[in-house]
């Protein structure tokens, strides 16, 4: 029992921190917020020199074999920042996805090329009717001689303007119709048939909802061997869920150093802010749940590799409780810097509105707190 | 006591519905539903203000002889109601329902005749210069200068948060005329032209992507003493009486009330995948439909009492707060049904002449910036820690 | 449109108001408190003589015809007084339900003598396996020669220790078996077969849960005509929740006063608790959850004759908004008492408890929001 | 970075749990789930006190040149944690987690001979002497006065919310020595025999109607100088050096997740109908449950920094905060989930051995008592409010 950093993680840390200070301010992110990218390939690149893009890959395919913890650090660092490079589509979900469904050849023609920043990736897995269900997904695969067709929408995909290849779930139809599998395709993005409707996303960063017009794929489009994907669907955004966490972390622990900061300096009726004992508590109260909030992201994380019901459970906890605090202290850190709170001229906002896609990414509070709740009946 | 309206009051209602069946049109319905900040583009809202004003109803809270429908609370509230449940544009709130109520009560006959009847015909668009960028909550300390020349006072300062000057011709302004050892003493109240030379804007965008407040500037800005409303350093008083009509007079209810159906309406849709079927999404719409039922009969109790002269005390704060707080619910409900599309934003404004598909159905396309925005509403007009503040002071003496 | 009280209910306000102060105090709540009835039967004949066990029975049976408005004015002031008399039972619920389902000589037979004080009855429906669901009952009544056979258990019965008859719930069972119509027995104190095990009731007052052993009852036993009493059940009990509700108004103002009083009493660091931003900031928030309160119970007594839908969604609304202030009332003027809120040594315990006591009976916030949104789903 | 035990902690896991298994009788364990009160009747507890002596446990907390285990952060974790879920009874934390400490730290080499052995073995029973009516959480106002004579104080005063003090046999007590500028100056820590002259109690009831805390009244009490912890007018130091014990060194979570455990069986039973079957009850658990994984998340960084010897910080407060904040969660969670029940008051105590039939069924009796007597996890051992005043402070600065 353990939860000290170790001299490796310590090192991290202080490298992602450093590049985060000094390559992310203020003007880079209102010029990256105005890019239709929406993110620097410089930075990018500069991700896959540092190592971080191959950080979580298996060794054997030119990882550095780094688990949930190592990606936290990351994360929360990112967070400070706003970062908006495409890390969770791209190494969260989907390097994790083809690392653990894809076959050795998939994984070789793919893992290296994410480690080094020439393959960037996407999910396309939610649907709109399905909600945050992530078992129900009416994209259907069908079998054809050439390989498959795919039809069906997708929506809210991270990044998935920039994705060179889509990562699409779909069910899968044999010559009986639904086979009550799910199955994930690797479709590139010039794939005919694959419409892609970006915009920009909450917070920063885009995300686009998909359609796919009977696209037809190769036959090694389908990774794996098509038993059902959706444990490894529920496994990789769990993952995520715990990045995204420890992402939130860091965005909050700005939020409440800057609104500290604020309140001490901003003066009303002669004094301070912060000599309202009412301002005081609040902020006392959202330090508390910064400090709730990386306990959750640190326990989900140790806890990905874990049994799934133990897994999805903490993964769950996680996202209902920080989402919890996540929204409370970006909605007072908004209420404490009074009106400017409420402009683009502060960077607060920005904060706020990536909290606020955290909260809905993969479902809000009461979604995970209902699932953690069924997860716990199962258990 | 009766809560349904007697025959003279269902009378009036049907007559209500008659006008707006006549002359809301399409195009002004769709603009005020696809409008996520708090006040209509005035092409719209002006329509409608020249509508009700044919009508003899452009500004229902007046007395009779500046133009006022002479109203009983009741019909206020049939009146506001009927109008919430068609969704109407919204009139310029800061001439009908601010500045009118300060000329009638302390500005000169010469002002009145000059400005009540454009504010009624709709022919003037004002805008409130109150608060500046370190005044906040505490108002009182501004710093906006007028300096006596003449006839004339020289103004130099600037103004923030000011909804719509980039439309307005007219401003009402509160400047410091001199200085007192209370800040309160020595602020004047000013009515200013909008094209007077020296005066620039420039836009605020809200974290919803809107522009409907802006900072003014006054570079030597010089308006005539003739423009000062009442006496001069008398402006806090009549700057506050304003306020208490911002924060009391509203007639919140009915808003929240459709505000709350167009999200439930979402819920229960295909589009958000029946959001109402998710374990939370439809005890929370009770909840807060609770809430508007409060409010609503805190609003009525207050209507009955001022029916029959009675003060109903002050209760303008609480109300102030919980329909703020309330209106913060239902946004954030909004936001939560919409699921997915929450993280889709449509940079385009207004949203009501966008000639693009955007990335999510019409029906949600105001529901984010709403929740964005909507935050706004705890912080303007006072935030909520000072309506506590005031509430513990006035009501509970503490 | 008028919510101003008529002249009449002025008057019977400034009554019971007075009646309240001059006769109910800490002595007084004290002695009852451990007193095995747990009420005075003084005060019951008083209350017969005030006219308020008549005010809302029909004029033709000795009543006055109020309505439940009235019986709002009388349960707020009794609230302030944590009046322990049981009006619910016998005139909110009792009586209501022989007025509404009775036939002729049974109110004949009943309705005066309530009014005259020589009557107390109970409601027992409540079963613990059903908890609030009111359609819920195994209770079962048979058929036989002579009469009715009853036989289950009944919990939470308020003041069923002092009735005289006890009004009985119970699913009617013919030569089939079970009918689907639930059907309400008067059943005497001293009937065979009925045992009653009754225990002092959280802030006051005392209930019991009873058995019924294959008790034998005459055949007019059974109130009305044997149609479905289950809508007139919900009817009396949305009736008996607009007026606990008003009660529950009194209660919290009597909280809010005399916690306010403390604060500015009550000196810690050299200068009195209100001198607390926090704690002013509190108290205005109980200022205002009383105010919502009191138009919520005003609203559910307005509605109490409207449309069934319509009356139970008023009911159900008001039931958990004003369980979800009183929580928080109660809650906080324990808290901002400090030490002494949470002994008996102050009487804000005993008000306090009255509160959860109201929010727990005929169901808690969550039960009726829940119900309220279901309502709604029907309307 | 690591969550699970290592080979040692594994097999310091299993010598506690073979302790437990051999020494919680069943009397100790239902007693102990039958205790609405925070502390065990001392027949229970000290049974309990005796058994970990015997086993070399009786302190752990203490250096072991006094008798303490030697535990790592971890090991006492694995034996909190353990006890916790077992259900064991509370023993006398007034002497081994309150004074003793201050013994060993302040204590003369008598005081240390004579009093951390009668701790150990459970021969003395002691209870705290610092709040008085009047002080609430501001204790340096106290006003119990010691008056020196000789050899002796005499003191004179009163304290409340004595825990167990009508069974204890000695006290540790603030009193005043002397007054200063400084409130703090002027307050000696002083040991009292409980039996001396002059010494009365007066039971205060909860609202959960549970005799724990009493007031007590010193007229004219002798007690000898030689039972000063310490230097006089010090005990202001000592006292809160022992409060820090009192709020930060609980392993909170262990308990709460057993109370959580207890209410969800409810929840899960036919005695309440299943509660866990209505809309909110099965959520409102996990909520619960998550905010238990966070807090004990929490208590293992600190416990983690601490095993590396490093300092971790303010965090006392908070997690006095959070363990309050759980509780009464819990306890209120368990108030919905037994429904009807909630209304049935048993007045008799100790429930355990309660000679009738109570209206609930046992698994019941507590919770309503828990509930009440909960309140006061917010307000004792400093207030809330003083708790965010003091992370405002501390942490923020501010």
């Amino acid at each position: 029992m353990d939860l000290n950093l170790s001299d490796e993680q310590k090192l991290l840390r202080g490298s992602v921190e450093r590049f985060v200070a000094e390559s992310y301010d203020a003007d880079h992110r209102r010029r990256i917020a105005n890019d239709p990218l929406g993110f620097s390939p410089l930075v990018w690149k500069q991700f896959a020199d540092l190592g971080w893009l191959a950080l979580p890959l298996p060794e054997e395919f030119g990882g550095l074999g780094g688990g949930a913890v190592e990606i936290g650090i990351l994360m929360e660092a990112f967070g400070r920042g706003l970062v908006s490079e495409p890390y969770v589509a791209t190494v969260v979900l989907g390097a994790a996805l083809i690392a653990r469904c894809g076959t050795t050849k998939q994984k070789q023609a793919s893992l290296p090329k994410i480690a080094d920043g020439s393959l960037k990736l996407a999910l396309a897995h939610s649907e709109r009717a399905a909600r945050f269900d992530l078992a129900k997904v009416t994209t259907s695969a069908t079998k054809t001689s050439q390989g498959w067709r795919l039809a069906g929408s997708k929506i809210a995909v991270l990044d998935g303007h920039a994705a060179d290849e889509i990562i699409v779930s779909a069910h899968i139809h044999d010559h009986r119709g639904p086979s009550g599998r799910i199955g994930l395709f690797l479709v590139q993005a010039t794939t005919p048939g694959l419409v892609i409707n970006d915009y920009p996303r909450l917070g920063g960063g885009r995300a686009c909802n998909i359609e796919l017009f009977d696209a037809h794929l190769p036959e090694d489009a389908l990774l794996g061997d098509g038993s059902d994907a959706l444990p490894a669907i529920e496994w990789a955004v769990d993952r995520a869920m715990a990045a995204l966490g420890a992402e939130a972390v860091g965005i909050m622990q700005t939020l409440l150093d800057t609104t500290l900061e604020y309140t001490k300096i901003r003066k009303q009726f002669g004094r301070p802010l912060s000599a309202n004992q009412v301002i005081r508590h609040r902020l006392a109260d959202m330090a508390m749940q910064v400090d709730e909030a990386r306990s959750m992201a640190l326990r989900a994380a140790l806890k990905v590799d874990a049994a799934p019901i133990e897994r999805a459970r903490a993964a769950s906890g996680a996202k209902a409780k920080i989402g919890k605090c996540a929204r409370f202290v970006g909605e007072q850190s908004i209420q404490l810097h009074g009106g400017m709170g409420v402009t683009e001229e502060l960077e607060v906002g920005a904060y706020f509105k990536r909290l606020v896609a955290f909260d809905t990414l993969f479902g809000g509070s009461a979604h995970h707190y209902a699932r953690h709740a069924e997860l716990g009946r199962r258990a | 006591m009766d809560l349904s309206f007697n025959v003279e009051e269902r009378a009036f209602q049907d007559e209500v519905r008659g006008f707006i069946a006549k002359n809301l049109t399409e195009e002004m319905k769709r603009a005020t539903a696809l409008t996520p900040s708090v006040f209509s583009d005035p092409d719209i809202g002006m329509a409608w203000q020249r509508a009700l004003h044919r009508q003899g109803w452009g500004a229902p809270g007046w007395p009779v002889e500046y133009g006022g429908p002479n109203w009983t609370p009741a019909q206020r509230w049939i009146f506001e109601t009927e109008c919430a449940r068609a969704g109407v544009p919204n009139v310029n709130v800061m001439g009908v329902k601010m500045v009118g109520p300060v000329i009638i009560g302390f500005g000169s006959p010469e002002q009145k005749n000059l400005y009540l009847p454009r504010i009624l015909s709709g022919e003037d668009y004002w805008c409130q210069g109150y608060s500046e960028p370190g005044s906040g909550s505490d108002l009182s300390s501004l710093k906006t200068r007028a300096v006596r020349d003449g006839d004339d006072y020289i103004i130099n300062g600037t103004k923030i948060w000011t909804t719509h000057a980039h439309h307005a011709n007219r401003m009402f302004a509160l400047v410091r005329t001199s200085d007192g050892p209370r800040q309160q003493d020595g602020i004047s109240f000013i009515l200013i032209d909008m094209k007077t030379p020296g005066i620039t804007t420039r836009p605020i965008l809200t974290i919803g992507g809107d522009h409907e407040v802006n900072q003014v500037f006054f570079d030597d800005v010089r308006v005539p003493v003739a423009n000062r409303v009442g006496e001069e350093g008398k402006g806090w008083t009549y700057g506050k009486y304003l306020l208490e009509f911002e924060r009391g007079a509203g007639i919140a209810s009915a808003k929240l009330r459709e505000g709350l159906k167009a999200i439930a309406d979402l819920a229960c849709s295909d589009l958000t995948g029946r959001a109402i079927d998710s374990p939370d999404i439809a005890t929370r719409i009770s909840e807060v439909e609770v809430d508007i039922d409060a409010l609503e009969m805190t609003e009525l109790r207050v209507l009955s009492a001022l029916q029959t002269g009675q003060n109903p005390g002050a209760v303008s704060s609480i109300l102030k707060l919980r329909n703020s707080e309330i209106r913060q619910a239902v946004t954030r409900l909004g936001a939560d049904v919409i699921g997915h599309d929450a993280l889709a934003v449509e940079p385009m404004r207004p949203l009501y002449k966008l000639n693009h598909e955007p990335a999510t159905p019409e029906e949600m396309l105001t529901v984010m910036p709403e929740y964005l925005n909507g935050r706004a509403y705890t912080i303007f007009g006072g935030t909520s820690e000072i309506q506590r503040d005031i509430i513990a002071k006035m009501m509970l003496g503490i």
